[in-house]
Parts: C-alpha cells; structure tokens; sequence
C-alpha cells in the first residue's frame, strides 16, 4: 500500500475542518442497504489507509430530494470531496453544483449523475459487461428458451435502466437468444416488501415464466426468497445482481444457480482512492490521468471522467463460501 | 343495602358546596332523605338542584361540606362508585349512546351474563322488555337509541335507573318531557319503589306533581337550603314565596306598550318529524310568548324562524319583506335576533372575549374593506356592555369565567348591537339568579316599549304569563292555542300544551 | 341608562405578547438558531440560511392553508400528495410541449380541484375531514404515481430551475421567499385582521355558536381547503423545480410534517387557537434542528426523535401545567360561609 | 314488504325495511331480523365487493386463486394488514386513532431479528410473546398520554410515530436483518400451511376471532362501544373510561408487535422502510370496513373484510390489466366512496326516522 499523504491535505482545497487530512463524505442511496454497507466498508478502509477522514450519511428512502439536502450539508462543511451514489441523474445536479463551487471534489459511483455535474464515475463494470453476463447466466439457466422478465430497482435508476436498456438490445440482435422473450419489466424500488410482491405478482401474471433477471441487490434477495419457498422453486431461474452474504442460503439450497457482482467493497474503495486523488490535486479527471489505489493497483481515467473497476464476477454453489460481504 | 343504623337516613348532606371557577354553583346545599320515602328537591332555575344531585351521583366532587349515605360519610369521585354503593341517578340531560341498542343503554357496564362471562342479550331484551312493561310503554329494545325522541329518551333512562335496584333513587325532572300517561305510569312505580323501602329523590317544577308524589319537600335558593317542610303542611304559594324568596309581581315589571304593525310573520311553516303548519304574527312593540312542554318543538320553530335550521315548506317574512330560509345571514339582515336556549353552546363563544363575543354579528358592519383590529371591535362592543352592565373587568376577559346571568348578558349585548326590529329569545333567564332575572325581564319590557318585536319562549309558566302580550301554545310540533293576556290562566296554557297528547294516548 | 366602561385589556402589553405560547416557540426557535451559531461547525458558513430556507419552504408554505384549517377544528392530511400530484402534471404537460407558466398554472388548477373535492366533501356533505383527507391522500397520491409510475421527468430547463433555487440578488434568500412572503400576508391579515379569520376562530372554538351568529361555516371551510390545495400545488410546483424532477412520490410523508410543525407552532388540534407567528417559528425551528444535527452528522432518526418528543411535549405540557394549577387553588379555597338554617331537625318527618 | 314477512299482522301493518327503526317493537320473527341486520350490514357489501374483485381477477387469470401460490397469497398478503386493522377498529370504535402501528411494527419486527442473531436458540414462542410485550408497553405509552394527559390521540401518535421508528432506525443503525440471520423454522412460520390454510392467516384469525368475540360479548367489549358512541356520557354512566382506553391501545401496540414479529417471519428481512405508512392503510381498513371514524359503531369483521379487499385490490389489479400503480387511487376511490355511502344511509335513515314520528 502506497503511505498516506499528508502535506497534500490542504492543497486545492478550502481547508475542511480536520487540521491538515483530507475530509470526505461518503452519501449511499440510503442506508441500511448491504450493498452499500459493504461499500462503505472498503471506502472506510480507504481512507484509513489514505490517513482521511471518511463519515458516511444517507437518507432511510432512496429519493433524490433526501440527497439534495445531504449534498448541501456538505457544501455548508467545506469537505474536501463527496462520493454519492445517485438516486437520479439529473435532479441532484443543482445541489452538486453548489458543492462544487465550494471547492468539493464530487466523485460518483454504483449509479452516476450526468457527466457534466461531477468530476469522476467510478463505473462497477462497464453496462455492456453486465448486461451480458447476466443475459449469459440466465441463458444458461434456463436453456436458452422462453419467457424472462426483469426485476429492477426504482424505474428512473440510471444504471438499471443503462443496463436493461442494453439487454433489450442484445435480446434482439443476438441469435444466441433468438428463443428468449422478454415479458415484462417491474420495478421494486429497492423496497423489500415491494420487490417480493413484485415477483409474486410476475408468477401470478405470467404462468409460462421461465425466469427473473434481477440486476439490483435488493431485488434478487427479495425474489429469492419468494422463490424458495412458493410452487415455483426450481422451475423459475433467478440470475442477478447480488452480495454473496444475502444470496447464500438460495444458493445453497438449490433455488439460485449462480448471480453476478462486483466487489462492492472494491468499489468503494476505489472510489475513496479516487475522490482523494482529485482532492489532492494529484489528478484533474481529464481522460487519461492516473492515479494508484491501494492494493486494487493502479487505474486510468477514461473517457467522459470514468474509471473503470473490471468485469462482474459470477458467484455459484462453488464459490460463494470464499467470500464474506 | 348493608344493614346500616336503621335510624340513619338514607341520605344526608350538610353544607355542602360546590363551585366552577368563579361561578358558585351551590353554596350551602343540604338534603336529608329517609327510607321509603319520596324527597321533592324544588328551587328555581340555577337553584343548584343538579349540582346538588351531580355531586350525590359522584360526578362533581363537593368543595367542602358533609355528605353521608346510610350514615357513613362518603366522598365519591366517580360515578361508579356511587352506583356501587346503591345511588341511581337519572341526570337532567339524557346521557344515552346513541349508536347502541336501547337494551345496551339501560344494562350497560352490568350486563346479564351468561355462562363464560358472555352477554346474555335475549335476557336482557327480556328483562329490558319486563322493565318496559312496569312502565307501561312499547319501545323496541333492540333498536338504537340515536333518534329517540326526548320523551322516548328519558324513559329509557328512567328504566335504566330502575332496574339498578337501588337504595336511592334521584330523577331531575324526569316528567319535563312526558304525557298525562306516562306521569302517571312513573308515578306508579316511584309509590311501589318507596314502599319496597327505598328513598326517592324527585325533582320537578311542576307543583301538581309534587304534591301528588312526595311526602316531603326541601326548597333550594341560589345555591342554598331554604327550608324543608312535609307535603301535607304547605301549600303551592307557600312553596313559591320560599323558592323566590320575594312577591312574584316584582319579577315581572311588565310595562304597557303600544302595538304596531306586524314585523315577524310565519305561515304555514312545516318540518317532517318536527313541527307542522305554524302560523305565527309578532307585532311591533308586543311581546309574544310560546309556550309548551319541552320537547314541543318551540325551540325547533325558533331555530327555523331565524333560519339556523331548514324547513320544508312555508314562510317566513319581516316587516312584509321575505327572509330566505336555512340563512341565518339574510334573517339577520332583515332585522332578526336571535338569543337561543343553550347560552353555552349557541349563543357564546365561551373560550372567547367579552369583546369577540359582543362584536360577533356587527362586526361585518365595523370593518373597513373587509379588516378589522381588536381596537376597532373594542371601540364598538365596549358601549354596549357597558349598556347592559356585564360584570366584567376588561373587554378582553374570557366569558367562560363568567356566570350565567353575565353571560347572558353578553348574549343579548351581542344581538342588541345589531338594533334588530324583532328579538326571538328562548329561554331569556334559564339558569340565572333571582335579581338579574328580573333585570332582564325590565330589559326586555323595556326593549318592547321601545318598539321591538319580542317572541319570547319559556318553560317557566310564570314568566310567560308575566311578560307575554299574547301566547301561542305548542303542542307536538303543532300550535294548539293562541291566548290574549287576558285568557292566558295557568290552566289554559297547560291544557293546550297537553290535550292533543291526552287525545292522542 | 347608566352605562359603564371598562379597560380593553386586562393584562398590560408586554404580557400579552411576551407571556404567550408563541414567544416560548420563538425564544426556543432563536436559541436553538444561536446555541446552532456558536457550536455547530459550519452553521455560521454563508450558505446555512439559503438552504435552511430552501428545505423548509414547502412546509413555510403549507403550514399557512394548514394553520388555518386546523384553527377550524378540521385538518387536511392530503397536502403532500396535492404536492405529488401537481409535481407530476407539471411533469407531464411540460413534457406534452407546454411551457413552464401554461404547465405551472394547470397544475395550480389542479390543486384547486383537489381542495375543493376535499372541501364539499367536508363542508357540503358533512364528512369528517380525516377520513376525507385519509381518502384524499390515497387518492391523489394514487393518481400521481398512476400517471407516472416510478419514472420520472426531468427535463427542466434551467431558466425555470433556476428561479427555484437561485436567491435574492447578492442576499442569501432564496427567490421562493417572496412568494412566500406575500402569502404571509395574506394569510396573516385573512386570519388575524379580517371578519373572515374572526369566523374561523369562531368555527373552531364553537361552529354551533359560530352558525348562529351568522358565521357561513361551510363556506369558509371551503375556502380553506381551496386554499391549501392551490397552496400545496404551488409548493409542489417548487419542489419540483428545485429538484429538477417530477415524480410520483415526490414529497411523501411532508404531511405529517406540517401537521407536527402546525402543532409545534401552538396551534390546538382542536381548533379555536393559534397563531400564525407561533407555527412559522414552529417551521423554522423544526428545519433549524434538522440543519444543526445533519451538520454534526446526526442522523435523521435523531432529529424525527427530537421532533416527536416536542409534538408531545408541545400537547402534553398545557395539560400537565393546568392539572398542577388546578390542584393549587383547590387546597387554598376557604370554605364558604355557613348558612343558618340546615339542620337535621326540622328536616324530620 | 309483504305480508308473509309477519308474523302477528296488526291493522296497521306496514312492514317495511325501515322497520328496524321503529320506535315499538320489530313484529319479524328473530331469524328473519337476523338475517334483515346481516344483509344490510356494511360487512356483507364489503364482502360482495371482495367476492366480485376476486371473481373478476380470476376469470381473467386462472391462478389468481386456484394455483397454489395463488390461493395461499390470497389468504396469507392479508394477515399482516389485518392485524393492524383488527388493532386499528378497537382503537376507533373509542373515537380514537393510533397512527403508531407502522412504527411499532418496525421496532418490533428488528426486535426479532435481534433476538435471533443475540440468541439464536431462543424459541420462537417466547420471540412472539417478547414482541407482544414490547407491542403491548409502546400501546400503554400511547394510551397513558391519551387518557391521562387528556390530549388527542391523533397528535400523541403522530409525535410517537417519529419517536418509535427513529428508535428503531437509530437502534438498528446501518445492521438489516437478512433471511439468513433468522432460524429456519421461523421463516416457515411464515410460509407454512396447515390444511391449506397458512400459519400466519390462522394466527391472524384467530386474534380476530377472539378480539371480535371480545367486542361483541364481553362488557368491556361493550363499553368500548359506549365510550366512543359519547365519551362525556360514558364519563356521567360511571365507566372506567382510562381503563378502557388504556387497554384499547395496549391491544393496538401488541397486535402491532405481533405483525412485526410475522413481518419479519413472512419476509425474512428487516429494512429501514419496514411498515412505513402502513398506518393509513390500517386506518382505511377500518373505514372502508364500516368503522365509523368518529366512533361508537364497526366491527373488527369489517375491518378484516377491508384488509382483505385492499390487499387483495392490489393483487388483482394486474390481472385485470390496470397497471399497479393505480392500487393507490383505488384505494382512495374506495375509502371516499365507503364514508360517502355512509353519509347518505344515515341521511335516509334519519329522513325515516323524522317520517316515522309524524305517523306514529
Ligand atoms: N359545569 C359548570 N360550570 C360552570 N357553571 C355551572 C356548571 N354547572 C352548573 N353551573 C352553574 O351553576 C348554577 C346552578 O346550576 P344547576 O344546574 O345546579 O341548577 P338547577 O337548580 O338544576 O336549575 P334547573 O332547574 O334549570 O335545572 C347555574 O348558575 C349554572 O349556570
Ligand atoms: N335527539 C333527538 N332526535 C330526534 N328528535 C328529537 C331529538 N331531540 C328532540 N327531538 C324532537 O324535536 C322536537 C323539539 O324538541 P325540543 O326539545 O327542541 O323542543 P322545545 O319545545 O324547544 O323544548 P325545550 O323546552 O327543551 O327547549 C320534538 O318533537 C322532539 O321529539
Ligand atoms: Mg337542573
Ligand atoms: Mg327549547
């Protein structure tokens, strides 16, 4: 690990409170979501590793107006970089602005704002790369044939609508899924109650089903759960977006074959890298900077301010006790 | 029931007290009744007679005093605990559940149980049934108490007091609202009640019934004991002269006055359930009386008159001009007042200055453009209490701490502001002591005098027959008589007011 | 006829301003504000009282149709989702190719379309105002979210956006302020300085006694609730702007904040008293707290904590202090002078 | 209308539908007045209304109610709703309200896990009475300040609403309960069936059962009825009005605390929006089931019929091609129309009653 980096706490920015380290603030789309405690966890890690001084807030609901008032408070306190996973693309900008204009460093990530309002995107996986992979894990699943439907999140998620968005597309020009008909979408807001009566209410109404791609965390535990205990258990696939800790069980008793994700702990460690870096004035966000995170290695900034952390990683029967978030 | 001192009477009370804030409600109330007998408790209006009962009952806690059942002193906080220990009361003002069943109503918080700890309904409907037929009347059990009429209403409550099987038993007036029949029924089962050895607490106005029903008699005053004396050693007027405690002229300076042109005239007013084909004429400078049982509907026609309640058909005109119905506002514009019976709850806003409450109805009138301050409400309403002397020490004080007669001062400020060519005023001295009563009625002779059409309704006989140039009688909803000052006896207006039930029954 | 005069006011002046419910909201609100001031970071930065202002407006705005509502005895539980409503079909014209103003002004209409729904159905047909706005809420929170699932429009130009959250000229006040501040008012001189406002205490403290002077409760009542849904729809419009985006479940939940900041402000639940001075502080200090508490890093449920423990506070302490006094002056009352005449004697038979 | 309806024919026999408002004694036979109160009553409407919801929903989509998972979600969505409405009517019928359940449920429904994850032997009957306990102390809360303080329910729920859940949330901090912190027998509880019926529906109506039993046949049930039909008189009558309020918002909170504890079984995980705004749908419930918002009148069989239809509405909807967005107007619609229909009953019956009184 590279030593934090102390004298070039001050530079660039207005000089948040702490004497000296960087401050930063760590704003999820709400909290009590496990992926985002697990992301906290790595950003927290980060930071302690970069010597700054990382506090997490967050709304209980996934609003964008909840974040507004969060994202000024950060402007109020000066701190030296925000990192924000938004609830909607363009509604937060105003307040981003404003943070911005008071010397923060906005770095988003998990679900970006437009390009314009922030200074870097720590992208997950690039839309294409999910998308597929999940078309490929669901393919799988259920031979190639028959009907899918998908379980989102909230229906203006930028990164799942990106993500359903390219998978609409793929379903259409890929031969390979020629078979496969997509029947419905339906939007769980990231509600646990609500993405289980989401994926009742798609057995109930499309008795051929053959299965759910859920790309958000929430959603695959919540339509897990339904599954594995209804009539349909072994007779839907369900493939996803999901932490190994909430899918454990499914996986092990047979209901989820496998399910997709990053580490979101990665992410939010790289995200933490990142913020500091703008902090530190080590990189502007321009294409092609670089900066170093930790043991993740080193990362280039792409076009239009992202960066990259890689390619999602499959979790099945045989994997899924080696990891622990 | 435990054998208590045999020679104890059943109830005692000694000086006891009772006040509302600054309104002193009872002074020095005393009461003694023995078992198996009938107790008359008379007194004028705001004698303190119900609060004499209510704080028997445990609903208001004496300030000081003494008070003994069966000779050990007790001190009640609820009403619960009097009925455990044998009083039965049946209060002034109906106190049923509308939304349940008239059986729940008289057996609720006793009811019969069966096995398991389980309503037994059909023995209650049986035993309500039973108790309906000791008194004589039909009335479905299982329906709902809301809808009863009055009359219907007290008799429940007389049948729930009943059937409490109690020791001592206390009606305030609960004849005010029933027929001939009915009386007597009641009557009946009070005489069987006390010669099972209970005591009876009666309270009435009406004399007949007292000297038909009780064996003795207490006469209250102000708040005060006066004196109690046996039935069969007084006689009607010596019971007037204590209850009032001076010649009865004096309360009624009736002055003559010249009658003019007619300013209210009704005709052929109707309300389904209500009150039917009223034809009514109050003329310039005369006083009108309406006079009826309570619940004849006198105040319903009132209420419609000045239109805060809607009539189906017929109408109402002032000074030839017609009055929209169901609109107070154009009654009002047309020169109409109204002082309605319940002060409390119509005629004031309690929780509101002498100044908001006196400006209530002009204060259209003094606004410029649609605003007003309290400065310019204080300007306006401060001469018109002063007119009628409200006993008050700024414009600002609330008239919650107020007692009745200032209240109701304040209520008659409120609508003489206004300088209205008719007055409707229900009930104009309910509830108020002996002087200012008699202030109100040289108020009101006065105001007649001046030229202003007065349609007073009362239940006090006295008063109607004191004041009125003219009486019209109701009887259900229906006008039964109309009586020149000349014919107006006592016993005229008695028999309008309840021939048409005799017929009926 | 002798006529007596009286002062007009029983109580110099200072204490019927100083000792009243609404100072001990404001002196509450202003120390909350300079204890904030002195030992919150950053409280005292330059752009506290702009977002301050900003976050609390949908609720200054409301809070006014609200107090006078509940000054009626009645209470309006569907403002927030006449907010929701508005805010989508801002949405929803705007985005079928009308500007902001033509949008902006159907969705007022809107609002009092939904405050006179909830206002025949209260004043006319004589339903309790809970129930109807319980009802109301679903109802136009319902239509909302039906007109627009969970998407959302976005698409504001930033000319209109702007206005929602740019301020004064070079002061910290946000632009929103000044429709607000006429409103104040209005609703200021409607309710304290009018015959109209007279008749709404009246309504509350005693609508039998109010009809019988003449008062035409249900028309006032409404107005009232006219009043609050074009109010509701003007904020929901706001909020929209400022947010940038027009969603179904925009606002949820603000009701309840209202109604607790209305409370707070010393305005009775059940009608006939309050006043409008006592419910702005009651806003401001609600927002003041939440501000201080989010800047120390407090999260939320501290402050939702701290504002129910005032609402109960705030309803439970007038009864506490009446009980106590209540039970002194009975210990000091001096028996009354005993009559003559009782006695046991001659009420023997 | 006919004459075959009598039993003793009198002269004057005009046996009519309004006959149950007369002020004499009803001349129908006991079964037939049962039967008139049993088809006039706002529960059968209601009910009528659930059968035709549940009828359309499965003519257009067979599994709506004959697949498996389609009959046990038509019983087992409900149950938790009808808790709360169950708990919700008692606290009406007294003209009060208790906006808190939502809350309540939440605290207890992490309650749980808690209890699983600190002691994860801890059988689940003492998990159950633990969160009936906790229900059962936040209700006494509630109905300490509403009786004693003399203060609107309304107003000292909503403040205990904000109180309870930011306990809750600040509890639970940013920890979830997730299905695998929780046994799995516990999670079976809230899928299992026993002859077709599951769990959770039975528990729900059996408290019912016993709550509406309680209502209708015990004194205190009654006096329930008496104190919200008028609370001053029932203060004159002499009824231990405190009393009664009291445990009216104890069986409020505990039946709230039990539906966290099945929350949590049926679900399996605990999240911060656990129950948010339940409390309006359980107010509606009541309402929408005949609960006079005002007090005094309503059954809990009503309320449970409403719990039913407005869950049910919301399952159905799909079917019946209306996205689910719409549950929400529905929902409106229907609670507007139920205290409209009200209204005009009671204007009829009052015009009756005022007609009756010239005849008679
Ligand atoms: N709760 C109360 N608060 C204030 N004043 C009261 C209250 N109850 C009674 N009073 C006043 O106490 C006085 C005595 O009233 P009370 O009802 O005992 O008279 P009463 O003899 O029963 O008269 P009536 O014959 O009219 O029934 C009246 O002046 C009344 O206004
Ligand atoms: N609660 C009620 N429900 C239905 N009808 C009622 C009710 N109370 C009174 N009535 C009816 O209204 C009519 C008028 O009653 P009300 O008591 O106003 O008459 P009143 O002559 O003014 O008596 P009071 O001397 O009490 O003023 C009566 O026919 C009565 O039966
Ligand atoms: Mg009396
Ligand atoms: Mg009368």
């Amino acid at each position: 690990a590279c030593g934090s980096d102390d004298d070039g706490g001050d530079s660039g920015s207005s000089g948040g409170d702490g004497g000296g380290s960087l401050s930063m603030t760590m704003l999820p789309k709400n909290l009590g979501n496990p992926y985002f405690d697990t992301s906290t966890a790595g950003a927290k890690e980060a930071a302690d590793d970069l010597g700054a001084e990382l506090e997490e807030v967050g709304p209980e609901t996934a609003s964008p107006d909840a974040q507004v008032s969060y994202i000024n408070t950060v402007a109020q306190q000066g701190k030296d970089a925000l990192i924000l996973s938004a609830n909607d693309p363009e509604a937060l900008c105003d307040a981003i602005d404003e943070a911005r204009s008071a010397d923060v460093k906005v770095v988003t990530f998990d679900a970006d704002t437009n390009p314009e309002c922030r200074d870097l995107f720590v992208n997950q996986a690039t839309a294409e790369g999910i998308a597929s992979k999940q078309l490929e894990l669901i393919s799988e699943q259920i031979g190639g044939e028959g009907e899918i439907a998908i379980l989102s999140a909230a229906a203006n998620a930028t990164n799942q609508n990106a993500w359903i968005d390219m998978m609409e597309k793929e379903l259409a020009d890929n031969p390979d899924y020629a078979d496969i008909e997509l029947v419905d979408t339906v939007y769980g807001d990231d509600d646990d109650q609500k993405s289980f009566d989401q994926t009742e209410a798609l057995l109930q109404n499309h008795p051929d089903l053959k299965g759910i791609i859920s790309p958000t965390t929430v959603g695959i535990a919540a339509a897990a759960r339904y599954l594995s205990d209804s009539s349909s258990k072994g007779k839907v696939a369900l493939t996803g977006l999901g932490t190994p800790n909430q899918m454990r069980e499914y996986v092990e008793n047979g209901t989820v074959e496998s399910f997709a994700l990053w580490n979101p702990s990665d992410l939010g460690a790289l995200a933490t890298y990142a913020a500091a870096a703008l902090a530190n004035g080590d990189i502007s966000g321009e294409e092609g900077d670089s900066f170093e995170a930790g043991d993740l290695g080193e990362f280039t900034v792409d076009a239009d301010g992202v960066v990259l952390l890689g390619e999602p990683f499959t979790f099945n029967a045989d994997n899924i006790g080696d990891f622990d978030f | 029931m435990s054998a208590s001192n045999a020679a104890a009477p059943v109830l005692e009370l000694r000086d006891v007290s009772k006040s509302f804030g600054p309104v002193v409600a009872l002074r020095s109330g005393s009461l003694r009744v023995e078992a198996g007998s009938i107790h008359a408790l008379v007194g004028e209006n705001g004698a303190g007679k119900s609060t004499l009962v209510k704080v028997v009952a445990g609903v208001h806690r004496r300030d000081s005093g003494t008070f003994e059942l069966g000779g050990e002193a007790v001190d009640f906080s609820s009403t619960a605990e009097s009925k455990k220990s044998g009083v039965a009361v049946i209060y002034q003002e109906p106190t049923l559940f509308p939304d349940l069943s008239v059986t729940e109503n008289i057996f609720m918080g006793r009811q019969i149980l069966a096995r398991g700890r389980r309503i037994d309904r059909p023995a209650m409907y049986a035993e309500a049934e039973r108790l309906f037929d000791r008194l004589g009347v039909r009335i479905d059990p299982r329906r709902p108490a809301e809808g009863l009429s009055i009359a219907d209403q007290q008799i429940i409550e007389i049948a729930k007091a009943i059937s409490l099987d109690a020791r001592l038993l206390v009606m305030d007036e609960p004849t005010a609202a029933l027929s001939g029949v009915e009386v007597d029924r009641l009557f009946a089962v009070a005489r069987s009640l006390r010669d099972e050895g209970r005591a009876l607490v009666f309270i009435s106005h009406r004399f007949d019934e007292v000297f038909d029903l009780a064996d003795t008699v207490t006469v209250m005053r102000d708040g005060s004991y006066i004196d109690t004396l046996t039935i069969a050693d007084t006689t009607p007027s010596e019971l007037v002269s204590l209850m009032v405690g001076r010649e009865v002229d004096e309360l009624f300076p009736k002055v003559a006055a010249e009658i003019g042109e007619p300013v209210l005239q009704v005709r052929g007013l109707n309300r389904a359930g209500v009150f039917h084909d009223i034809d009514l004429e109050v003329r310039a400078g005369e006083i009108v009386g309406l006079a009826g049982l309570v619940g004849a509907g006198r105040s319903e026609v009132a209420r419609a008159v000045f239109g805060v309640d809607a009539y189906d058909s017929g109408s109402v005109s002032v000074s030839g001009k017609p009055v929209k119905g169901n609109d107070p506002r154009s009654a009002i514009r047309a020169g109409m007042a109204f002082i309605p019976e319940d002060r409390r709850k119509q005629g004031l806003v309690v929780d509101s200055s002498v100044t908001r409450n006196v400006a209530g109805v002009i204060r259209r009138r003094i606004a410029k453009a649609g605003l007003l301050t309290t400065s310019m409400e204080n300007r306006a309403a401060g001469p018109w209490a002063g007119r009628l002397e409200v006993k008050t020490s700024a414009l600002d004080m609330n008239a919650a701490t107020m007692s009745g007669g200032n209240q109701q001062k304040v209520v008659i400020a409120k609508w003489l502001a206004t300088d209205p060519k008719l007055l409707i005023i229900d009930e104009p001295t309910r509830g108020i002591d002996v002087g200012t009563k008699a202030e109100v009625h040289r108020l009101l002779s006065e105001l007649a005098g001046q030229g202003l059409a007065i349609l007073m309704i009362s239940s006090e006989l006295p008063e109607v027959l004191g004041m009125a140039d003219r009486v019209v009688v109701l009887c259900e909803g229906r006008v039964t008589a109309e009586l020149d000052r000349a014919d107006a006896t006592p016993e005229a207006v008695m028999h309008a007011a309840t021939h048409h039930l005799e017929d009926v029954r | 006829m002798s006529t007596r005069t009286y002062a007009d006011y029983s109580a110099p002046l200072w204490k019927r301003w100083l000792l009243t419910r609404e100072m001990a909201v404001i002196a509450l609100t202003v120390a909350v504000f300079v204890y904030a001031t002195i030992n919150v970071d950053n409280f005292d930065g330059p752009l506290t009282v702009k977002f301050l202002l900003q976050d609390i407006a949908p609720i200054l705005l409301i809070a006014l149709p609200m107090t006078l509502i509940i000054i009626t005895g009645e209470i309006d539980l569907s403002v927030a989702s006449i907010m929701g409503l508005s805010s989508v079909l801002l949405g929803v014209f705007h985005d079928s190719g009308m500007s902001i103003p033509t949008a902006a002004v159907l969705a007022l209409l809107a609002g009092l379309a939904c405050g006179a729904l909830n206002g025949f159905l209260i004043a006319y047909v004589g339903l309790p105002s809970l129930a109807v706005t319980i009802g109301t809420l679903a109802l136009f929170r319902g239509i909302a979210v039906g007109l627009l699932g969970t998407t959302a429009i976005t698409d504001f130009t930033d000319k209109w956006s702007d206005l929602a959250t740019n301020t004064i000229g070079e002061s910290r006040i946000p632009l929103v302020m000044i429709p607000f501040a006429v409103l104040t008012v209005v609703f200021v001189v409607l309710l304290h300085f009018s015959t109209f406002g007279r008749g709404i205490y009246e309504i509350g403290l005693n609508d039998e006694a109010a009809h019988f002077t003449g008062v035409n409760v249900a028309r006032t009542k409404l107005v009232l609730f006219v009043l609050s849904g074009v109010v509701s729809a003007f904020a929901g419009i706001y909020f929209t702007l400022r947010y940038g985006s027009a969603r179904g479940d925009n606002a949820t939940g603000y009701e309840l904040q209202v109604i607790a900041a209305v409370l707070l402000g010393g305005v009775s639940i059940f009608g006939g008293r309050g006043r409008l001075h006592g419910v702005l502080a009651g806003v401001v200090l609600i927002g003041v707290i939440s501000s201080a508490l989010r800047l120390e890093s407090v999260t939320v449920n501290v402050t939702n904590i701290i504002v129910g423990l005032l609402l109960v506070a705030s309803v439970i302490l007038p009864s506490v202090l009446a009980w106590t006094s209540s039970r002194l002056p009975r210990k000091a009352a001096t028996p009354p002078e005993s009559r003559p005449t009782p006695s046991a004697a001659s009420a023997g038979v | 209308m006919s004459n075959t309806d009598i039993e003793r024919p009198r002269p004057e026999a005009e046996v009519s539908a309004g006959e149950a408002l007369l002020v004499e004694p009803s001349r129908l036979s006991p079964t037939r007045r049962a039967l008139t109160t049993v088809l006039r009553s706002r529960e059968l409407s209601i009910f009528l209304v659930l059968v035709a919801v549940v009828v359309l929903a499965t003519t257009k989509n067979n599994g709506f109610i004959f697949s498996n998972d389609g009959w046990r979600n038509f019983l087992l969505n409900p149950s938790i709703l009808l808790l709360l409405a169950v708990g919700q009517a008692v606290v009406i019928i007294t003209r009060n309200v208790d906006l808190s359940v939502g809350s309540v449920m939440a605290l207890t429904a992490y309650l749980t896990g808690r209890l699983f994850i600190e002691m994860p032997d801890i059988p689940i009957v003492v998990v159950l009475a633990a969160c009936l306990l906790v229900g059962a102390v936040l209700g006494l809360v509630n109905g300490v300040l509403v009786a004693y303080g003399g203060v609107p329910a309304l107003v000292i729920t909503l403040g205990t609403l904000y109180i309870y859940r930011g306990i809750m949330l600040t509890w639970a901090g940013s920890d979830r309960i997730n299905a695998g912190d929780l046994p799995r027998e516990f999670l079976q509880l809230g899928t299992r069936s026993v002859l077709g019926i599951p769990l959770l529906t039975i528990m729900a109506l059996v408290v019912l059962a016993i709550v509406g039993y309680y209502l209708y046949t015990a004194r205190g049930g009654r006096e329930l009825y008496a104190i919200g039909s008028d609370p001053d008189a029932a203060v004159l009558y002499g009824l231990p009005v405190r009393r009664r309020l009291l445990a009216a918002f104890v069986l409020s909170g505990a039946l709230a605390g039990l539906a966290g504890a099945l929350y949590t079984a049926r679900y399996g995980t605990v999240s911060s929006s656990v129950g948010l705004g339940i409390e309006l749908q359980a107010v509606a419930a009541a309402v929408i089931g005949g609960v006079a918002i005002f007090g005094g009148s309503g059954t809990v069989w009503g309320a449970a019929i409403g719990a039913f239809l407005l869950v049910t509405i919301n399952r159905a909807l799909p079917s019946l091609g209306i996205e689910d967005f719409w549950q929400r107007a529905v929902v409106g619609a229907l609670i507007l129309g139920a205290i409209v229909l009200d209204r005009v009953l009671a204007r009829r019956q009052a015009r009756k009653l005022a007609e009756s009184r010239d005849h008679s």
